[in-house]
């Protein structure tokens, strides 16, 4: 069955690129749909069959990779719960992509190729998630970052999508720079890449004894004597383990912050919204951003050993949140103001994941593909509906042309902004993940996680703001479109409405329904929750021993659990009275604050700065070193200076050739005094 | 089959194709098609005749097999020939490559056909024989004389600057190897043979070993190329035809890296460690520093060679971290890297054959009329930006691992190559496929044909297969490189136990 | 005062040296060259007569012999190379045999 | 002397002897035959008197020393002698098409080159400074002659002047040094110097001859410093002539050379070494500059020479039994790359300018005489020593011997000379690959081809060959140790 | 080995002998040089016969002066050299030349004389000189000239020939037209008739 999930989309994909031109547009549609349909359907029997199971993780070997020395990478799949969560949110978002596509592309006339890509990201994802050691993972990983530079640059003719591919594609380079380098470090340490094989002798890096957070760097300086013993040395440091240990989890983080889009890695992501609008829903909220959340989640095991790395997790995800959360105030793209919001809440899952509590993470991963993939195909659909336009201040007033679609933003929207009400069981999904990790903050032990809690609220707000701004700008008020826009405005065909309608569903229940799966339930004991947690996760989230985060966030103040809420109606409010109330107020805001405004709209200069910071330097540097290094140094002293200096020297030579016997005469006399005098001097005696 | 000499075969197949050749004493359209068959044929068939070889061996062992042995000339020269894992594959990536060669030359060579045929054919024979040699003489005349037809290939064939470009290759890589021929004989005086199995048991002193080291270096040094002595290449490249930059890079820089493996880290084991910072600090220089260069370049050509240079900064940075991720990691990063900055050149060919330029700024657009050529084009690049997947992944994963595990600074800064390559290879990429088709000149450029198909699929296959299933590639060098390393480190333990005794005596 | 083979031989490295400076201090005329080499066949045959005197041997002395004969033959086709190139050239002025140089 | 003794010393010289009467005899036909047929016929044959002689001196030559220890026919004489005559021989053959072309019907010439071969033939075999010096001039006179025998060209006149002036100057050097040497040994017998030298404290007189000997000797060979002649002789000269100074007397002087400093100047190894060491490093260097501006082939030629010569010398630097044994290999193919080469000059003919002699006439030949210019193209490479041809293999040999002896300066050296030297060759093969032609030349003579080719599958073919020549070339060595 | 008179004589002849031997060189005139030659052919010829080598003296200068130096001054005088049109030396060189040539001329005479103090005899000698009251030096030359060193003798006989024909070769020209040539057979064969015509002739008439 796993061969199925994993493998059937690349035939699809196989099957609608190769053969795409020749069996046509439509069946390439159906064929891959179809497979994706299939094999979430699997994804959905594995789900139960190994999330309500109680068998432990096992791995399914595929075929051999890669053997050298003590080196042994497999092909091969690891089931545990977290695959399968992650398997289900892959293919449902993934098959709802397909099929919305099917109406979304119908104009293209590369549709077959569009297709193949999206299953062809699919399989990527699958192998990301299914893995069962890095370097797999690392494949999938990289096959998903492929995936989306060719649907970032799905439209080659424009130049912006090309671009927006390019730097998404290097952008993650760069974590996977870091990711790489965790997983050479990991090679050293464990010997081996296999999780199995990692998970099994992390324990060995616990102190003795130890517990959790602050407890082990304790403990380790206690038994210093025992533990310092130098296992990595990375750039000229020494390590012990637990340095080590810290030193792997950074460097793996630094490949989740690239795909994740984690602050200072982020740049591409609102790029990324060059492409189609299904695959931002599709890789760009849904699934492959979240990947590095997942990578996080799966090391566990590593992470839960360095409260270092889980700190700067924690600090990094909470800057996020807020950062985006910032940007996302005043984009006026619609994509992009879900792209930003897509950012922030990928911030709080690493808030989540570092303060421990990584059901919740993985539990807000899980709902927000369903909220914002819907989001998104719904802002496809508003983008369907006039005619490609993009920018909100050209929208406004469609709510009576596009009801289902407004609906389906407004439930979007819901969830995203997590309403329901505190204490009970009445929320949107949003609803349970988000305020789950709210409080997960506000209980953290680690350093940072009181402020990961103030930013965390904050972003919420922001959040609650943008969102709303979204739906009044585009939905509400007077139509700021042309005419003849307007004229033409329809609501989207089933094909596209359809997988709205399971996304909100989605969107409305997988909360209610799977929150006791993911975090335990709020009204049980402690150690009854943690035991119900641990019967789902079964040991595919590693908790230390210490890490009672689930239990203690279930009992945290009233007036946190309340925050969310609250600060979630104040953001409504506010775009209510900026958007429907007083449209003049955003613009006056804006010239009276220029400088913030122009801050946030460029989004904090960050490409700029790093326009000026690392790619003109290298442009200039390579320049420098082509032009200088290469042509006047090397070449310069070397071939070219060398030959020049050969020519000199024989054009020196041919002269003393000058023809006159006298002169000729003259060397030979030269020759024979020369060595005369040597055989004089040195060499008789 | 025991008894065959089959390496012979293999290397001195091409010169019967050669002396066909010599028999077609015509310069008409017809002549000129049987000469370009009786090369297609003699390399194909020296190819089917090579899988043998493969099909033969024996990965069990580390011992050189299909060994061949006659005396020759005199001093103890013997014509010896014999692979092990280390080398036997090159063989079937020299005899592989060929006929794609020549099918790229189909229509790209109008002008001395026979001359440009015979040319190739002949440096296939010495390159097969660099890879067989099993007599250090035997070894530099075939590594040597592959100069004379690469010179002529690139200088005849070649584009406007061939002269300059064909001198600077020649000589440079001459310069190179000649000190190599000094030390080749130092060592003959030392060991008394120059059968390579046995200069391999043989122990040199430690102080010879430096300065052998150093001359083997230079010359593998510069045809690898390493950095700083890597400017030739780019020029050679750029004016080489097709073909023969796919020779150049898919086989002649590989023979600096197969000789330093078996020679510079095999018989050279204390000067190998003693100097491996050395050979770090010029491979991260090349991966760093040619990167950057390659990302400002107007050549396609030229990118792609300098993007060569770094490669090869892989294959030396994992040479000598001298374990078996490295070693391993750069002997299939080098046969990747043959496979794949081959198809490259071949890439750039075939649209070199439609517009014959290689400014990148004349292109643009590309994929709204050759989209099969865009695929193919795209995968290229993608292998050669190192994605997991196709083989340029392995190769340059388990090279920087080696590297990690030998020193993480080196290993650190090389990894930065991840991104330089992505940066540039898509840079290329997005100038030359993607875009609006604009310019007029383009508009009338035909997808690949048939021909051309014919040379790029099976790149492409070979490409992902290896990616995916490189075992195959593991399994025959596993025995060798294991021998290899374990020599290794007992004669550093030696050199070590050797030095204490002398500390302790102090 | 006694004469020994020194002074034969001081002799005959000033002849020597003389005949050596004649042919490339010279700037006017080969045939004065030519002289010169005649000058160090001289010195050479001092060279032996002094040697065989002293060695009392006669091998010197046929040495010197030969070298009589042959720088004689020298001679002859030095002089008649001489005439031919004057015959061409007009001259014989060392500064003129200078057709081909580099 | 006695009867006996007198026979068979006559029989031992026997090839000398039919040598001698041949060219006297052929003397006597040229002077009858017609006069328009006069060259063609002398020169035929001498070309045969030459074979037999070689062919006498192989097949039923002897071994020993005769008239009294001053001759000596031993193997490597009659290695070394091989190569003389065959130099001779083919460069005499090549002439007659020249001859013919160029209406330059001198009978006179091929016995010139008849007597100056006698002359190389008695250097090869000189045993005794006495031998040595009469050998030698009897060559150079002839050579003196030859280089001037075009008598109506400024050109080949002044080659003779220059090749006379500084060759007597030359030999009247190295009859002062040997004259010393006599004087402060007593002997001109190389044994017998060598058995003064040995043991005794070796005076500075000795030394002195010996840097005087090693000049005149060195000038034959044409080694820096005092090579300056060769340039201008080998442009001046007839192309025939030129082609037989870079032959022939070059082995002859190199076999001398390396006799004289090995049998009888063997125990100051030490000395003679420093002095080779110096001229070998001094040749190879100007040899591989120098020719790097030239224009003219038969100067590049002249610089080749001179270069290569400095090669060879590396071998003899070393003073071993695997120097000489390099030596004489080096001088073996030397002589096969050279002959071809100067095949291929001959041939370089235009039907309206005759012979041309710039190295840019040859630009675009591979396409007008592609067989011509593959074989010059074998030979370029072969001279640069590029593997596995068989200058490769000469250079193999020399730089051996100088590694083992420890000369790696002078190994280093020289290998980086050649690659500057490789320059100019690459040079040539540029002009006649890469270049578009200026025009053809006429077909060559059937003798220019026969050389050619033979020439071209002797370097290609080495590798196969090369076994028994080293194997014979050790033989050789052996008899001077 | 030679004391008083004959040192004298040395002294005196060798004086000469490198006097004129510079002058050869130094002369402007090629004809004096010719002139210096000989004088220093003559001076050398003396000093030979200081030490006993008769033959070879009387050789030098039946050979050299006789043959050699005469034919030098033909040539001279047959290429009639236009002196006035010699180029003045460029003598730029010519300090170094002389400080190279003082080197080695110092070099040469400190050690060879300063060595040859003490050159003994060899332990044997290849040819023994014999007694002259015995058998004197051209005997004993000739004894050997013709026996032990026939060899040599014919090779010299060789270089000789060389020089014939060289000589011939180079300067020889056959048949250059309008130069009248000698007949033998027209000489003889011409009767009165042919080579005289009697003519009357009248006087004050003229032919």
């Amino acid at each position: 069955m796993y061969h199925a999930i994993v493998f059937l989309p690349l035939i699809g994909a196989l099957i609608a690129g190769l053969a795409g031109t020749s069996i046509g547009a439509k069946a390439s549609e159906y064929v891959t749909s179809g497979i994706m349909i299939f094999v979430a359907l699997l994804s959905w029997i594995a789900f139960f069959s190994v999330g309500l199971s109680d068998e432990p993780a096992f791995t399914i070997q595929v075929l051999r990779w890669i053997q050298t020395g003590g080196l042994d990478i497999n092909w091969a799949f690891r089931i545990d719960t977290l695959t399968v969560v992650m398997l289900v949110v892959v293919n449902t978002v993934s098959s709802l992509v397909h099929v919305y596509s099917i109406g979304y592309m119908h104009h293209d006339p590369h549709r077959p190729r569009f297709f193949a890509y999206l299953s062809l990201f699919t399989f990527a994802m699958l192998m990301l998630v299914t893995s069962d050691n890095l370097v797999q993972m690392f494949f999938g990983w990289e096959g998903v970052g492929l995936a989306s530079y060719l649907l970032i640059g799905f439209w080659y003719k424009k130049p912006s999508a090309s671009a927006a591919a390019m730097k998404a594609f290097i952008v993650n380079r760069v974590g996977d720079f870091g990711f790489a380098l965790g997983i050479f470090g990991v090679f050293v340490l464990f010997g081996s890449v296999n999780l199995g094989v990692i998970f099994a002798n992390a324990a060995s890096f616990l102190p003795e004894g130890a517990g959790h957070g602050a407890a082990v760097e304790a403990a380790a300086e206690a038994h210093g004597a025992m533990d310092s013993e130098t296992v990595l040395t990375f750039l000229g440091y020494q390590l012990d383990k637990a340095h080590a240990l810290t030193v792997i989890c950074l460097l793996l983080f630094m490949g989740a912050m690239g795909k994740s889009a984690q602050f200072l890695l982020h740049t591409w992501l609102p790029d990324a919204m060059e492409g189609p609008t299904p695959v931002s829903a599709l890789i760009h909220a849904a699934t492959m951003v979240t990947a590095g959340v997942f990578m996080v989640a799966r090391m566990s095991p590593l992470f839960e050993l360095s409260p270092t790395a889980l700190t700067v997790v924690t600090t990094i995800g909470a800057i996020t949140a807020f950062f985006a959360a910032t940007v996302g105030l005043v984009q006026n793209d619609i994509k992009r103001v879900i792209a930003y919001s897509t950012c922030s809440q990928l911030g709080y899952m690493f808030v989540a994941l570092g303060v421990g509590a990584y059901g919740a993470g993985i539990f807000h991963l899980f709902t927000h593909a369903f909220f914002k993939a819907l989001l998104f195909l719904g802002a496809g659909s508003v983008i369907h509906a006039v005619s490609d336009e993009q920018d909100m201040r050209r929208m406004g007033g469609l709510r009576k042309h596009i009801p289902m679609t407004y609906w389906m933003m407004i439930i979007g929207t819901l969830a995203l902004t997590g309403v329901g009400i505190p204490g009970t069981l009445f929320g949107t999904a949003g609803f349970f993940s988000k305020d789950a990790i709210i409080e997960s903050a506000y209980v953290g032990h680690n350093a940072a996680s009181g402020f990961a809690f103030g930013m965390l609220v904050i972003a919420a707000l922001f959040t609650s703001f943008y969102s709303w701004r979204l739906i009044f700008m585009t939905f509400h008020g007077k139509p700021r479109a042309s005419a003849d826009v307007m004229h033409h405005v329809h609501e989207s065909p089933p094909v596209m409405l359809i997988p709205l309608y399971v996304l909100a569903a989605g969107a409305l229940l997988a909360g209610l329904i799977f929150h006791d799966f993911f975090i335990g339930h709020a009204a049980e004991a402690a150690e009854h929750v943690e035991g119900w947690y641990n019967e789902f996760w079964r040991g595919a989230l590693f908790a230390g021993p210490d890490n009672h985060i689930l239990a203690e966030f279930h009992n945290v103040p009233w007036a946190v659990k309340l925050s969310p809420f609250i600060v979630m109606l104040l953001g409504l409010v506010t775009a209510w009275y900026m958007y429907i109330r007083s449209p003049q107020t955003p613009k006056a805001l804006a010239e009276q604050h220029e400088g913030l405004y122009k801050f946030l709209l460029n989004k904090w200069y960050f490409d700029e700065l790093y326009d000026f910071l690392f790619v003109k330097p290298a442009m200039r540097l390579g320049t420098f070193l082509w032009k200088w290094g290469d042509g006047w140094l090397i070449d310069g002293f070397g071939p070219d200076g060398v030959a020049s200096r050969v020519r000199q020297v024989t054009g020196r030579v041919v002269k003393l050739q000058t023809g006159y016997l006298y002169h000729y005469a003259f060397a030979m006399l030269i020759g024979v005094a020369a060595l005369v005098t040597w055989m004089m001097l040195g060499g008789s005696v | 089959m025991a008894g065959m000499p089959i390496l012979s075969l293999v290397t001195f197949l091409p010169l019967v194709g050669v002396l066909i050749i010599l028999f077609i004493n015509d310069d008409s359209e017809i002549a000129r098609r049987n000469i370009r068959m009786v090369a297609l044929l003699t390399t194909a068939f020296t190819f089917a005749i090579s899988l043998l070889i493969w099909i033969g061996f024996d990965t069990s062992t580390a011992d050189f097999q299909f060994v061949e042995k006659v005396d020759w000339l005199d001093s103890g020269i013997s014509y010896h020939m014999g692979v092990d894992g280390i080398s036997m594959l090159f063989v079937i990536l020299t005899t592989f490559l060929m006929p794609l060669c020549i099918l790229a030359s189909w229509e790209a060579v109008q002008k001395r056909v026979k001359a440009y045929m015979i040319a190739f054919l002949i440096l296939e024979t010495l390159m097969v024989g660099v890879f067989c040699a099993l007599d250090i003489v035997l070894f530099y005349v075939f590594f040597e004389g592959g100069l004379i037809p690469m010179y002529i290939i690139i200088g005849v064939w070649g584009g406007k600057r061939r002269v300059y470009a064909s001198f600077k290759f020649f000589l440079y890589t001459l310069l190179g190897s000649v000190l190599m021929l000094i030390a080749i004989m130092a060592m003959y005086w030392d060991a008394g043979t120059t059968s390579i199995p046995e200069l391999l048991e043989h122990d040199f002193p430690a102080s010879m070993q430096t300065w052998l080291w150093v001359a083997f270096f230079a010359s593998f040094a510069v045809k690898m190329p390493m950095w700083p002595v890597h400017t030739w290449l780019p020029d050679a490249h750029v004016e080489a035809p097709t073909a023969g930059s796919v020779i150049l890079a898919g086989i002649l820089l590989k023979l600096g890296g197969y000789g330093l493996i078996r020679f510079s880290l095999s018989m050279f084991p204390i000067a190998s460690a003693d100097l491996s910072w050395f050979v770090f600090t010029l491979s991260v220089i090349a991966i760093v520093y040619t990167s950057l260069v390659a990302l400002m370049q107007e050549d396609i050509k030229k990118l792609i060679a300098y993007s060569s240079v770094a490669h090869m900064g892989y294959v030396t940075m994992g040479i000598f971290a001298a374990n078996h991720q490295g070693l391993d990691g750069a002997i299939f990063q080098m046969l990747s890297h043959g496979l794949v900055s081959g198809a490259l050149f071949l890439c750039v060919g075939v649209v070199y054959d439609r517009m014959h330029t290689r400014e990148i700024s004349a292109y643009g657009g590309l994929v709204n009329i050759m989209p099969k050529y865009a695929v193919a084009f795209m995968i290229f690049t993608m292998a050669n930006v190192g994605l997991p997947g196709t083989s340029g992944f392995v190769g340059e994963f388990l090279t920087l691992m080696g590297m990690f595990r030998a020193n993480t600074w080196f290993a650190a800064i090389a990894t930065l190559g991840v991104i330089l390559s992505a940066a540039y290879a898509l840079w290329l990429y997005r100038r030359v496929i993607f875009g609006v088709l604009e310019k007029e000149s383009l508009k009338a450029m035909l997808d690949l044909s048939t021909r051309e198909k014919a040379i790029l699929y099976p790149l492409i296959a070979l490409t992902i297969f290896f990616g995916v299933y490189p075992m195959p590639v593991f399994d025959v060098t596993a025995a060798s490189v294991d021998a290899l390393l374990s020599d290794y480190s007992a004669a550093l333990e030696a050199a070590r136990a050797a030095a204490d005794v002398a500390m302790s005596v102090h | 005062m006694t004469i020994t083979i020194s002074h034969y031989l001081t002799v005959s490295a000033l002849l020597f040296v003389i005949g050596v400076f004649g042919i490339f201090l010279n700037r006017k005329n080969v045939i004065v060259i030519l002289m010169s080499v005649e000058l160090i066949l001289l010195s050479v045959n001092l060279n032996f007569v002094a040697f065989s005197a002293h060695l009392q041997d006669l091998v010197g002395q046929v040495f010197a012999l030969f070298v009589l004969t042959v720088a004689a033959a020298e001679a002859a086709i030095g002089l008649a190379i001489l005439v031919v190139f004057y015959r061409n050239r007009g001259s014989i002025a060392v500064e003129d045999v200078n057709m081909m140089k580099g | 002397m006695s009867a006996e003794l007198l026979s068979q010393s006559l029989t031992l010289a026997l090839p000398e002897l039919i040598l001698a009467g041949g060219a006297m005899v052929l003397l006597m036909i040229g002077v009858f035959a017609p006069a328009d047929r006069a060259n063609s016929t002398v020169t035929g044959l001498a070309v045969a008197v030459l074979i037999g002689v070689l062919g006498w001196m192989l097949l039923m030559g002897g071994r020993g020393e005769a008239f009294g220890g001053a001759y000596v026919q031993d193997g490597y004489a009659a290695f070394m002698k091989t190569l003389t005559l065959i130099g001779s021989i083919v460069a005499l053959a090549m002439s007659v098409g020249f001859a013919r072309a160029e209406k330059f019907d001198r009978f006179e010439f091929p016995i010139l080159i008849m007597l100056s071969t006698l002359g190389m033939m008695l250097m090869v075999s000189a045993n005794s400074l006495l031998t040595l010096y009469m050998g030698l001039e009897l060559q150079s006179l002839a050579l003196y002659v030859v280089a001037a025998i075009n008598r109506d060209s400024v050109r080949s006149t002044e080659a003779g002047l220059k090749y006379f002036v500084l060759g007597a100057l030359s030999s009247g050097m190295m009859l002062y040094g040997i004259s010393l040497i006599y004087g402060f040994t007593g002997h001109v017998e190389f044994t017998e110097i060598a058995a003064a030298l040995t043991g005794a404290d070796r005076s500075v007189g000795v030394l002195f001859g010996l840097v005087f000997l090693i000049t005149g000797l060195a000038f034959k060979i044409s080694a820096v410093p005092f090579h300056m002649w060769t340039p201008d002789v080998y442009e001046g000269a007839p192309t025939p002539v030129t082609a037989f100074f870079a032959s022939a007397p070059k082995m002859a002087a190199m076999a001398m050379f390396v006799r004289v400093v090995i049998d009888g100047f063997g125990p100051v190894t030490a000395d003679w070494q420093q002095i080779i060491v110096f001229i070998s490093i001094a040749s190879m260097i100007l040899g591989a500059f120098a020719a790097i501006g030239q224009r003219n082939i038969k100067r590049l030629m002249a610089y080749s020479s001179i270069g290569h010569m400095g090669y060879a010398l590396v071998g003899l630097s070393a003073g071993t039994l695997v120097g000489v044994k390099g030596v004489i290999i080096y001088m073996t193919i030397y002589l096969a790359m050279t002959l071809g080469t100067f095949a291929v000059i001959l041939a370089m003919r235009r039907k309206d300018d005759g012979n041309v002699e710039n190295i840019d006439d040859l630009a675009g030949l591979s396409s007008t005489n592609p067989v011509m210019a593959t074989v010059l193209t074998i030979l370029m490479f072969s001279l640069a020593g590029i593997p596995p041809l068989a200058g490769f293999w000469a250079k193999w040999y020399v730089f051996l011997a100088a590694v083992e002896a420890g000369l790696y300066p002078l190994a280093i050296i020289g290998v980086l000379a050649s690659v500057v030297g490789a320059f100019y060759y690459l040079r040539i093969i540029k002009l006649i690959w890469f270049d578009e032609s200026v025009g053809g030349f006429v077909p060559a003579a059937g003798e220019l081809r026969l050389v050619m080719g033979a020439s071209g599958l002797f370097v290609l073919g080495y590798v196969l060959i090369g076994g028994p020549i080293a194997a014979t070339a050790e033989t050789a060595a052996r008899a001077l140790f | 080995m030679i004391t008083g008179l004959g040192a004298a004589f040395f002294y005196l002849f060798a004086f000469i002998a490198i006097a004129s031997a510079f002058m050869v060189i130094a002369a402007r005139n090629p004809v004096h040089s010719v002139l210096y030659l000989i004088l220093t052919f003559f001076n050398a010829a003396a000093l030979f016969l200081l030490t006993g080598a008769e033959f070879l003296s009387m050789i030098l200068l039946v050979v050299y002066v006789g043959a050699v130096a005469v034919l030098f001054l033909f040539v001279v005088m047959m290429l009639d050299v236009d002196f006035a049109s010699m180029k003045r030396g460029a003598l730029e060189y010519a300090p170094i030349g002389a400080i190279v040539g003082v080197i080695l001329a110092a070099e040469l005479v400190l050690v060879l004389a300063g060595s040859a103090f003490d050159l003994g005899q060899p332990a044997t000698t290849a040819l023994p000189t014999p007694d002259p009251a015995v058998r004197h030096n051209t005997a004993a030359l000739g004894d050997i000239l013709y026996t032990d060193y026939i060899f040599f003798f014919q090779i010299a006989g060789l270089v000789l020939l060389v020089a014939m024909i060289g000589a011939i070769v180079l300067t020889l020209r056959p048949s250059r037209p309008h130069v009248k040539r000698q007949s033998i057979v027209a000489q003889v064969g011409r009767k009165p008739s042919e080579a005289i015509e009697v003519v009357d002739v009248e006087t004050g008439k003229g032919l």
